[in-house]
Formats: C-alpha cells, sequence, structure tokens
C-alpha cells in the first residue's frame, strides 16, 4: 500500500502546483478541484474518514463553486508575477528550504500521545461512540461553538459586503430532472450522515455541507429560491445554529453547573439535537456564502 | 518509509509551494488560493504527525482539529472572495 | 494481497486524465478531464474499502459522488465570462 | 450561571441578534455592551475576593478537555476591552454619524462579535482554542474596517485578512508543531515546550504568528492602511483592542515560560526597538490624522513588545506588571485619540493635520480629549502611561540594562515630537481664530473621547487597582 | 461459495478498471471534444457500475449495497447529464452566428 501513497502525493503535488501555476482561470480551479479529491483519498489514507469526508464536501464542492462564482466575475489573471525570473527562483529556493526544515521538525518527533487513551477512557461517558464526534460536541464543544460563531461572522461579513447576485449560464431543459434525482439524493445522503455521525464517520458539518451542494445544485440550475424573503429566513437559520449552541450551552449549565457540560445519561440526546440544528445551519449559511444577499448590486 | 513519513512530505510539499506562490503572485484569486494549499498542507503535516503506524488509527483530537480548520478555511475564503470582488480582483499590496 | 493492487490502478486511471486537463484546448476538456478524475476517485475510494474491508469508505464514496454531481453543474454553468 | 461563561456567551447572542434585525441592533448593541461592562466588574471583584479560578469546561480536565484561567491578568484584560468598549459604543450610537455604504446596522454584529471573541481569548487556556478565537477576531476586525464601504477601505480591509489569515496559519502550523513535540496542546506543556527543538521552533512559529497579528515591526505593513482608512469608531477599536489581543498571547505565553529561549526574548525585544522608530518616523511624516495615529499605533505596540521581551518572564513580576499597564494605558488614550479624531474630523470635513489650526473654528472638546490622551501616550505624569514607564525603566535600571533604557527614552521623546506636531496646532485662540469663530456643540462622541482620556489619567494616579489584580495568578 | 463470489468480484473490479484505463486513454488519444464526451460518460456509467458489483460481491454484506447502488446512480446521472450539457455549450457557441 506504500506504493498507493506514494503515486497519490506525487499526485496531490502535482495538482497543486497546476493549480497554483496555470494561467487560465477555469484550468486552475479544475486543478484545484481535483487537488481537493485527492487531498480527501489521503485523508482516508491516514484513517481520518470523518475529515475526508468533510474536505470532499466542503473542499473540492463548496470552495471550488465559489472559486467559479469569483472567477466569472473577476476575469482573467492580468499581469507577470511580482518579481522576475530571479526572483521567483529566490522565492522558490526559500520556501524549499522551509518545506524541508518543516519535514524535519515534524518526521522527527516521536514525542508523547496522550490523547487516544485519554479519550478512550471517556468514550462511555461522552454519549457517542465516534470518537471524533465525542471531541468535538463534548470534549472540545467549546472549540466546535466558537467555530460555528466563525462561519456566523463570515456570514454576517459577506451580507454586508453584498457581492452581485450570481447569474449562471442558461443551461437547457435537462436540468431540471437532473436537479430533480440530485437534490433528493443529497437531502438524504446529509440525512444519514447526521444520524450515523454518533456512531461511524459523519456528523454535522459534513451532513450540512452536502445539504448545501444540494441547494447549490438549485441555484445553478436556475430553479434556486430566489426572492427577498427567502434569503431573510436563510439569514436567520444559518445565524440561529450560534444561538443554539450559545442556548444549549447555557441551559447545560443551569442544568448540571457546568458550561457544555451536558447532562448524565441524556448527553447523546442533547449531542444529536445540537448536532441537527447544526447540519440546517450550517447548510444554509453555505448557500447564503455562495448566491450572496439578494439586494440591488452595487454601484 | 511508513505511511505518516510520505505524508509528511506531502504536506511539506504544500506548504513550500503555497509559500513559494505566495511570494510571487499578485492576482487575488491565487493569492487566495494559494492561502488555501496552505492550510490544507498544515492540516496534512499535523494529521500525520497524529497518525499511528503501529495501530493504523489516527488520534481522534487532531481529526477535530483538521475538521474545526476545514470549517474555518471555508468561511475566511468566502469572505475573502466577497471583498476581492468588491475591489475588482486588482490588490496590489 | 491480490485486492491492494485494485486501488492502486484505479488511482493511476485517475491521474492519467491530469495531462489532458493540463494540456485541454478549451475549458470544456478541462471540465471533462476533471469529470473523469471526479468519477476515478470514486471508484479507487469503492476499491480501497473492499481492499480494506472498511465499510464507512462507501459512505466517503458517496458524498464523493455527490459532490462530484454538484462540482460538474459549477463548472459548465459558471465558466467563462459573465455575458 | 459564573461569570465567566456568562460574559463569553452574552456578546454572541447579542452579535446574533443584531445581525437578525438591523432595526433592533442599535438598543441591543447599548444594551449589551452595559451588561458586559457590569459582567466584567462583578469578575474582576470575583478574582479579587476569591482569587484566581480555573473552570473546565464541559466537566472535562484540562490535556481533554478545555479550561477557562480567570486570573488576575485575565480580568484585568477584560475590563480594558469592557470600558473602551463602553465608550466606543457611546460614540456609534450617536446616529448622525456618515451611514456607511454598506449596511447601517453592521458595526454593532460585528463589535459584539469582537468582544465576544476577545473575552473568550482572555480567559482560554489552550492553544488551539486561541487559534479558533483570533479567527473570530480577525474576520470581525475585518468587517470592522470595510464598514465604510469605500474602495481605499475595501481594499485594506483585503490585505487585512490576507496578512491575518497568514499570521493565523502561522498561529496554527506552531500549534500543530507543539501538538508533534508534546503530544497535548493546552498551555500547560508550553514549558516542556522550551527544551526540545521541536518546542522551541514551533513557539517561535507562534510568536511570528502572533506578531503579524499585532503588527509588530517587520511585519506591520498591512495596518496603518486598515487603522487609517477604517470608520473612527472602527480604527478606535482596531488599535486598542483588536491588535491587543496577540501581546496578550505572547505575554501570556511568555508568563508559563515560553519566550524563555533567549533569542526569542532579544528578536521580541529588538522588534519592538524597531517599532518605535519607525513608527515614529513616519508619524512625523504623516500628513493625515488618522495616518499619524495609525503609525503612533505601531510605535506604541514596540515599546509594549520591548518590556515583553526585555521582562524575562514571571520570575521578575515588576517588568511585566509594566509591560500590562502599559497596554491599560495605550487602550484607553489611543482609543480616545481615535474618537477625538473622528470627531475633529467631521467637524473640519477633513482630517489634514496642515488644516488644522487655520479654520475659524474654536478648539473643542475633542481637541481636548486628543490633547489629554497625548499627555497619556507619551507618559507624562500623572497618567497611567508614566507609572507604567516608570516601573520598567526602574526594572531596566536594576538589571544595567542601558541600552534599553536609551531606546524607551527615545521613543518616549520621538512621541512627543509627532504629538505635539497635533496639539500645538489644535490649540488655536487669540488671534489664529477669527472673531466670529464658532465653537462645535457637544456630542456623543465628545464625551466618549473625554470619558476614556480621563480614565487614562485616573487609571495613573489609582493605578494600586491594576497592580493588585496582576498579583492573582493561578498557582 | 464465497471463493466463487470473492472470484467474481475480482474479476468485476479488473473490468471496472479496464474500463477507465479505456476513458483516460482515450481522453488522452481522441481529437475532439465529442468523442472525448463519448468515452468518457462510458466509464462512468459501465465502469463504476462494475467496480461497484465487484466491491459488493467481495465485501458480501448486503449493508453496503445501498451506499454502492447510489453512488453508480448518482455518477452516472452526472456523467450524462454534464456530458450532454457539455456538448451543448460548445455546439450552441459554434453554430451560433
Amino acid at each position: 500500500m506504500i506504493a498507493f501513497d506514494i503515486v497519490l502525493t506525487l499526485g496531490l503535488l502535482a495538482c497543486a502546483a497546476m493549480a497554483l501555476t496555470l494561467r487560465d482561470r477555469t484550468a486552475s480551479i479544475a486543478a484545484f478541484v481535483v487537488a481537493g479529491l485527492l487531498i480527501a483519498l489521503s485523508w482516508v489514507r491516514l484513517a481520518a474518514p470523518d475529515v475526508a469526508l468533510a474536505e470532499a464536501a466542503i473542499g473540492a464542492g463548496v470552495t471550488g463553486a465559489l472559486f467559479l462564482r469569483s472567477a466569472r466575475r473577476i476575469g482573467p489573471i492580468t499581469g507577470g508575477p511580482v518579481g522576475g525570473m530571479s526572483a521567483s527562483i529566490a522565492a522558490a529556493l526559500g520556501a524549499g528550504g522551509l518545506s524541508a526544515a518543516l519535514f524535519w521538525a515534524f518526521a522527527g518527533t516521536s514525542g508523547p500521545v496522550p490523547y487516544p487513551p485519554l479519550v478512550a477512557a471517556n468514550l462511555e461517558a461522552s454519549g457517542v461512540t465516534n470518537p471524533v464526534t465525542a471531541v468535538l460536541l463534548n470534549f472540545r464543544a467549546w472549540d466546535t461553538l466558537l467555530e460555528i460563531a466563525v462561519l456566523a461572522v463570515a456570514l454576517a461579513l459577506v451580507v454586508m459586503l453584498g457581492p452581485a447576485p450570481v447569474v449562471p449560464r442558461a443551461l437547457g431543459e435537462l436540468v431540471l430532472p437532473f436537479a430533480r434525482i440530485v437534490v433528493p439524493l443529497a437531502i438524504l445522503v446529509a440525512g444519514h450522515l447526521l444520524w450515523q455521525g454518533a456512531t461511524a464517520p459523519g456528523g454535522a458539518f459534513q451532513a450540512g455541507a452536502v445539504l448545501a451542494g444540494g441547494m447549490l445544485a438549485l441555484v445553478l440550475a436556475g430553479i434556486g429560491p430566489a426572492g427577498e424573503r427567502i434569503v431573510r429566513g436563510a439569514l436567520l437559520l444559518g445565524l440561529a445554529g450560534l444561538a443554539v449552541f450559545v442556548g444549549a450551552a447555557l441551559a447545560a449549565e443551569g442544568l448540571t453547573g457546568r458550561f457544555l457540560g451536558y447532562p448524565a445519561g441524556a448527553e447523546k440526546a442533547w449531542i444529536i439535537a445540537i448536532e441537527a440544528s447544526l447540519t440546517l445551519s450550517i447548510a444554509a449559511t453555505l448557500c447564503l456564502l455562495f448566491t450572496g444577499p439578494v439586494r440591488r448590486p452595487h454601484q | 518509509m511508513t505511511t505518516d513519513l510520505v505524508y509528511h512530505v506531502a504536506g511539506a510539499g504544500l506548504t513550500g509551494l503555497a509559500l513559494w506562490r505566495l511570494a510571487t503572485c499578485r492576482d487575488a484569486l491565487r493569492r487566495i488560493m494559494a492561502l488555501n494549499v496552505l492550510a490544507i498542507g498544515i492540516a496534512m503535516v499535523l494529521l500525520a504527525s497524529g497518525f499511528d503506524a503501529a495501530t493504523g488509527r489516527t488520534d481522534p483530537v487532531p481529526q477535530a482539529f483538521a475538521l474545526t480548520g476545514i470549517v474555518v478555511l471555508v468561511s475566511v475564503t468566502a469572505a475573502l472572495l466577497a471583498l476581492a470582488e468588491r475591489i475588482g480582483g486588482r490588490s496590489n499590496d | 494481497m491480490i485486492l491492494e493492487v485494485l486501488p492502486f490502478l484505479s488511482l493511476l486511471a485517475t491521474l492519467a486524465s491530469l495531462p489532458r486537463l493540463l494540456l485541454g484546448p478549451g475549458a470544456a476538456d478541462r471540465i471533462v478531464a476533471a469529470q473523469l478524475a471526479g468519477t476515478g476517485a470514486v471508484a479507487t475510494l469503492i476499491l480501497l474499502g473492499a481492499a480494506t474491508a472498511t465499510p464507512p469508505l462507501y459512505d466517503v464514496a458517496l458524498v464523493f459522488a455527490a459532490l462530484a454531481a454538484v462540482t460538474g453543474l459549477a463548472f459548465v454553468a459558471l465558466s467563462g465570462r459573465a455575458r | 450561571m459564573t461569570e465567566a461563561s456568562l460574559i463569553v456567551s452574552l456578546p454572541l447572542l447579542a452579535a446574533v441578534v443584531t445581525a437578525a434585525s438591523a432595526r433592533v441592533a442599535r438598543p441591543v448593541g447599548l444594551i449589551a455592551t452595559a451588561a458586559n461592562a457590569a459582567l466584567a466588574i462583578l469578575l474582576a471583584r470575583r478574582v479579587l475576593a476569591e482569587g484566581a479560578q480555573v473552570t473546565h469546561l464541559g466537566g472535562w480536565e484540562a490535556p481533554l478537555g478545555i479550561a477557562f484561567e480567570t486570573d488576575g491578568l485575565a480580568a484585568v484584560m477584560i475590563l480594558m476591552a469592557a470600558i473602551v468598549g463602553v465608550a466606543v459604543a457611546v460614540q456609534a450610537s450617536d446616529d448622525r454619524t456618515p451611514r456607511s455604504a454598506t449596511d447601517p446596522g453592521a458595526f454593532w454584529p460585528l463589535w459584539l462579535a469582537t468582544l465576544g471573541a476577545m473575552n473568550a481569548l482572555f480567559l482560554s487556556a489552550d492553544l488551539f482554542n486561541l487559534y479558533v478565537t483570533f479567527e473570530i477576531l480577525g474576520l470581525a476586525a475585518v468587517g470592522l474596517t470595510a464598514l465604510t464601504g469605500t474602495r481605499r477601505a475595501l481594499r485594506a480591509a483585503f490585505d487585512y485578512l490576507s496578512a491575518g489569515l497568514a499570521g493565523s496559519l502561522l498561529l496554527l502550523l506552531g500549534v500543530a508543531l507543539a501538538y508533534a513535540a508534546a503530544g497535548q496542546v493546552d498551555l500547560s506543556v508550553v514549558p516542556a515546550l522550551t527544551e526540545s527543538a521541536q518546542g522551541r521552533i514551533s513557539l517561535a512559529l507562534i510568536f511570528a504568528g502572533l506578531a503579524v497579528k499585532a503588527a509588530l515591526f517587520p511585519l506591520h505593513f498591512w495596518m496603518p492602511a486598515a487603522h487609517s482608512s477604517a470608520a473612527p469608531v472602527a480604527s478606535a477599536l482596531l488599535s486598542a483592542l483588536v491588535v491587543k489581543a496577540a501581546i496578550y498571547v505572547a505575554l501570556r505565553l511568555s508568563l508559563d515560560g515560553g519566550i524563555g529561549a533567549e533569542p526569542l526574548r532579544v528578536a521580541m525585544a529588538a522588534a519592538g526597538a524597531g517599532a518605535m522608530l519607525w513608527g515614529s518616523w513616519h508619524a512625523l511624516r504623516a500628513d493625515r490624522l488618522k495616518l499619524l495615529v495609525a503609525h503612533s499605533t505601531v510605535a506604541q505596540v514596540g515599546l509594549i513588545s520591548l518590556a515583553l521581551g526585555v521582562a524575562p518572564g514571571a520570575a521578575d513580576s515588576t517588568l511585566w506588571h509594566a509591560a500590562v499597564l502599559l497596554m491599560l494605558s495605550h487602550a484607553f488614550a489611543k482609543a480616545a485619540m481615535f474618537l477625538a479624531v473622528g470627531r475633529i474630523a467631521e467637524e473640519l470635513g477633513h482630517d489634514r493635520i496642515s488644516g488644522l489650526n487655520r479654520e475659524e473654528l474654536r478648539p473643542g472638546a475633542a481637541e481636548f480629549a486628543f490633547a489629554v490622551a497625548a499627555v497619556s501616550l507619551i507618559g507624562l505624569p500623572p497618567t497611567a502611561g508614566f507609572v507604567g514607564k516608570w516601573v520598567l525603566i526602574e526594572g531596566l535600571i536594576d538589571r544595567d540594562a542601558w541600552i534599553w533604557v536609551a531606546l524607551v527614552f527615545a521613543g518616549t521623546v520621538l512621541s512627543a515630537a509627532y504629538l505635539s506636531r497635533v496639539v500645538s496646532r489644535c490649540l488655536r485662540g487669540g488671534p489664529h481664530v477669527a472673531p466670529g469663530a464658532r465653537r462645535p456643540q457637544w456630542r456623543a462622541g465628545d464625551v466618549a473621547a473625554l470619558g476614556l482620556a480621563v480614565s487614562a489619567l485616573l487609571l495613573g494616579l489609582g493605578s494600586a487597582l491594576p497592580f493588585a489584580l496582576l498579583e492573582i495568578t493561578v498557582t | 461459495m464465497s471463493a466463487a463470489l470473492f472470484g467474481l468480484g475480482l474479476v468485476l473490479m479488473s473490468l471496472g478498471i479496464v474500463f477507465l484505463f479505456v476513458a483516460a486513454l482515450g481522453l488522452w488519444r481522441l481529437p475532439d471534444l465529442l468523442s472525448r464526451l463519448h468515452v468518457l460518460t462510458k466509464a462512468d456509467t459501465a465502469g463504476l457500475a462494475l467496480v461497484a458489483l465487484g466491491a459488493a460481491c467481495v465485501s458480501g454484506s448486503l449493508a453496503a449495497l445501498l451506499p454502492l447502488l447510489l453512488c453508480v446512480v448518482l455518477v452516472a446521472i452526472s456523467g450524462a447529464t454534464i456530458g450532454h450539457l457539455v456538448a451543448r455549450s460548445v455546439t450552441r457557441r459554434e453554430t451560433a452566428p
């Protein structure tokens, strides 16, 4: 299997190099998306299926669509690189040296690894059997809450900046049956991921991103729900995730005297409830980050 | 040559590639893409050092860090792209 | 054992679409190459799941497939300048 | 509900409410800022009464879970953020401040997210948690910078966000290396990091990330444009509070023995000295008021990181107390100065320094607040700046660090030079002013600026309270 | 019985991979876009179906059948539709005045 890893690494680096050097926008974004898929494969090889799910859904899917939207508006690359050829070589040497030092620093370590036994010991008390969900939603739930706050602030920022709405090209009539199959399947997959998040790879982020993918398919097919009220509802839903999580944290403190300390015995119910609301809010947020607010485009 | 060494090389390579691109390009979109590649490189190095070759399993806590990193990265990328669109993509810093 | 070589071959097939992505004259060629790479990645994942007997990989493959559909649609709808 | 959990949750909840409906944004924002100030005072009282507390979130012990360390330093910083926040909220609520081109109600959610993120950052005792709070802070600060919607502000916001993201990725790389070297990422791992080579590299990476975020001298290029092109209310928050978060984390790490590596300390002190000279030089040559004040932030950040660099950690307690007091006095004075500059620019219609004294306008409360804030920034008695510099120089003389003493004096003289350029032009009167000159009438902004400037003065007189608080550390 | 199933699965998967290689080769050698599209959709539909079927045989558990089946359906549909849309956008641009 080591041959698989070596070829995957070479392919990955080649794809990333293409993404960063090709001057044609579509080519570089296509290479970036393929690099995202290969990176998700390397997460699978590194025994991190949850991260692979998130990378495939958020990294390749949503980020690729975001880049395409911006490239469509900003237009081709103008102007050459910053310095001449010599500056580029100097930068390459410097970056090469830095990455070699990085490799030495990281590969050389064989430090203690206290986390796995700790997680294994407390997994029973966390209410879920998937260790990553236990860490995300129970042991280090405060990190996850702040991460949802990052999403909410990014949403408020994008709504404030108000990029002009995206106008996909007319794609003809075959798109309707396509969307009619892909969107329900995406919702099914999202539900499946959310439910099994407690026991197997899955969870709120992956489910939310797949749901957002489904919504994007609708928007791209031109039959997405447009209109001021729909966007306003999506904005409220996007912000509601953070409010629900903070509310749950304070309620937990009310019940058990510990901030973010879920009541004993009911941890799984609390975690599933929080994850369900997060899934909807993440899906709404990612959708709005793509479409932006429906308002008069700025001068 | 176990698996995590290979992915240490991959992570360090991605980081070096991204730093080189950040140093030599002016276009806003490519800078944002380079920052994405840099963040992915760091996550790969983090997870590779959490991978235990003997048991074939990875420590769940760095997995949680990588997940948080991915979500943070997509929000900051969306904000950067919205800004880049408003200034028309010519960031001559 | 024998099953291990299959994901390796499928990975090679996936990477074989990269030259077309690099050189493809038009944007359409690149979209096709990206689409084939997506399918190759799904196949590689399924073979990895079979080789290492880990069923969760089939769910990862399912998410890959769903997102390949959305990304493909995004490329077709959004590539090129806004007219 | 302990104050600690409330003080981090309340601003986030209020941010969600204000983002949801712009109509109710201003009242909710004001109430939340006032409630946050009350909670900060309660927190400080509890720390003074019962000493430092460590609350484990979710009941999980430190390496696995995340802990809040509410010690004296955290209480002082939360009080600083709360008081500056109240003053800035008072000016922002003055509805005649010009409508920003992007979205009128956008200030409040961004300000409350910044406040929530800062409270979480001051309390957190976990390296990865600090990284996530920095991300919220970075995004909210970029929102504040882009608030005016002008092309220059948007370009400065883009550079700020890409520099901020590069800084936090450096920080993340340092945290990843700390995990690889020591296996865990809570703050108790920092002393173990100083032994191994990988640990020292990870600390160097973390400090480099913090230097980018604090706009320390070699990595400060993004900051003057961002702070000078933002709305005065926003740049008051950026200069006074957001920059302090990175310096606070550097102080917290050095208190835990993180800065033990000698080269790291000398590098930080040298960068501080360089920042003082570079910032003062550009402030002297700045032609616009906002640019001058932004460059003076670069200089003051340099002074504070110099104090951090020469203080060898918790052992010599007087020096890091001086650094904290300098941070406090800079926060109050700089916020007052930016609010005053906002009012002056509003009254005169421009903020060119050359055009300050030829208008037929008598100096109003804003000019007076600017002068008082300048006194505190320079460090003349009885302001808190003076007490901070006095303690700093006393500590330096004890250790015969004459070079650093000379540098601190040079910084003081330079800051006096570039601030007197403005103050001398502000004190118009007698022959310079036309007989019929009107005096600008009072507005909420004047009250806020004057309040902050006076509090910088009072802090000097009452500096026993912060010093008493700083004595309390987690044993 | 399981050895025969394993053998069958192996054959099916190898056939699927052959399809993928043919598609990659076709993508590289074939002169114009439309023929490349033709070969891409073949790999999407037939190639992946074979691979999924083989994997189902090898893993032998019915629980794995549902995700695999959904995979095949999704990739087949998206391959066909994207192929059609790409072809449509290319031909419309050429034939447009």
